[in-house]
């Protein structure tokens, strides 16, 4: 399946690197990675989107998951993306003003989150 | 009226990101299209596509969806044809804006939304017998 | 009987890039093929689609061409399938060795040696209303 | 279409570098740009396939089409290609026995030709 997920530490964030296709045959795996972070303790999370080249419906909806698992440990998700094909889907669904969405990893782990 | 390809696939999900290459390639012979609006409009496919596996399931309906994509002149149209259990026309009325409050508390339920901003144009052609979708890609709309 | 992928395209030569695609990634699905064999069968695959739109331009038929992918347990196979006037069994029968002294002297009938070699089997289906070629690419093969 | 076609010279010899998909309906290019080099007095050519995705019989043919053309000119044309994929259907029509298949244009502008 065309999904890759990395994580890395950075600066007291957990970054979850995405590349390639998430939709509703993908989302599954990338609902996991979120949920075992979270499990291990890790509330402070980037989702770096920045290598995704298709996101769907069912992306958003694991991200917004995401995002109350953690707010309800007082944490927060933020998103990383610079392309306009996937932030369009943020825009019109309304989710940028749910989620901060920054251009780079760097701008992310040092933002207020 | 243009040439027409079509494609049918499984009702299963491994097989959206098949219907989407298909789709993005057949579009990409009749374009160009400006901007980002081929992606754009890819997603709107892809959510109409994801519906109709889930239709099929709700149904135990083992046969295939198609996805025929017709170039007109002044415009590309994908429709995806399901034999799910029909959608009712109160789905279509109720749903609410896309970005209105009762999206962001759920995690699903965002598919018809991007279907309705991400496609220039959408029909529901609907029966109990299974549903049509008629996505357009406008030429000329430099939108995106 | 493994599910099927079946497009149907216009029986115009701009469309085999996009056949070839939807083989390549439906095959893609229904790996790992070992080395470039996969590469090889798309050859042989975009070669029975070349026949088929000339055979369509031989009649007239303005229908579209089917190619129909299945995954067996045992293999892959894609079915290509024409409208045309129909393979004469003497073609078969009278095809050169792909590497005789007659190929090398003319600049075209590369296609049924191409297909023969390129894919693991194949078997011709062919009557007066039209031509099926089903072309296999078997399993476990670790040629290529 | 999805096919590049790039004339230079080198050594003599004018490389025709093609890139992307040789398929029947794209093969037409190649063809014209092979018998317009010939008119214009290129007689030794090195086509450089080595960027080609994908090669049909059409292809094949017109390469034959231009050695012969070439060779009514005491010329020659060799090939560049180290992609099995494409040097495959040169194998199995036994073509590498009619063509000088070289692993670089540099080896195949100091042949013999
Ligand atoms: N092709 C279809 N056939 C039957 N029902 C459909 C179809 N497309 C959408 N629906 C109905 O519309 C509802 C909303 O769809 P959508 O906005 O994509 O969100 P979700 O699929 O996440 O619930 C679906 O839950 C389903 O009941
Ligand atoms: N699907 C088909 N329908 C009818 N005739 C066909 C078909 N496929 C091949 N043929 C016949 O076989 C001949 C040889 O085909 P091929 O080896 O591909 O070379 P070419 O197409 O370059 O002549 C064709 O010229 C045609 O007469």
């Amino acid at each position: 399946m065309n999904l890759g997920l990395d994580v890395s530490d950075r600066d007291g964030w957990a970054v979850l690197a995405v590349s390639g296709e998430v939709d509703v045959a993908t989302v599954p795996r990338l609902r996991e990675e979120l949920h075992r972070l979270v499990a291990d303790g890790k509330h402070r999370i980037i989702v770096d989107l920045d290598k995704v080249d298709f996101l769907d419906s069912t992306g958003l909806g694991v991200l917004v998951g995401g995002l109350k698992r953690v707010r309800a440990h007082d944490g927060e998700l933020v998103l990383v993306c610079t392309q306009s094909r996937v932030t369009k889907v943020f825009e019109v669904t309304g989710l940028t003003k749910v989620f901060a969405i920054h251009d780079s990893v760097d701008a992310a782990a040092s933002s207020g989150g | 009226m243009g040439e027409v390809v079509r494609v049918e696939i499984p009702p299963r999900l491994e097989y959206l990101a098949l219907a989407r290459t298909l789709v993005v390639a057949a579009a990409g012979m009749h374009g160009p299209w400006s901007g980002h609006r081929l992606a754009d409009f890819e997603v709107a496919v892809s959510e109409a596509c994801t519906n109709a596996v889930e239709a099929h399931r709700l149904v135990d309906q083992d046969g295939p969806i198609a996805i025929a994509c017709v170039s007109h002149a002044d415009r590309f149209e994908v429709s995806v044809i399901d034999r799910g259990p029909g959608l009712d026309a109160q789905v279509l009325r109720d749903l609410p804006a896309p970005s209105g409050p009762a999206r962001q508390g759920r995690e699903g339920g965002f598919g018809l939304p991007l279907i309705r901003r991400l496609a220039d144009e959408v029909r529901f052609e609907s029966s109990p017998s299974g549903t049509a979708v008629h996505l357009v890609l406008r030429r000329g709309d430099t939108r995106g």
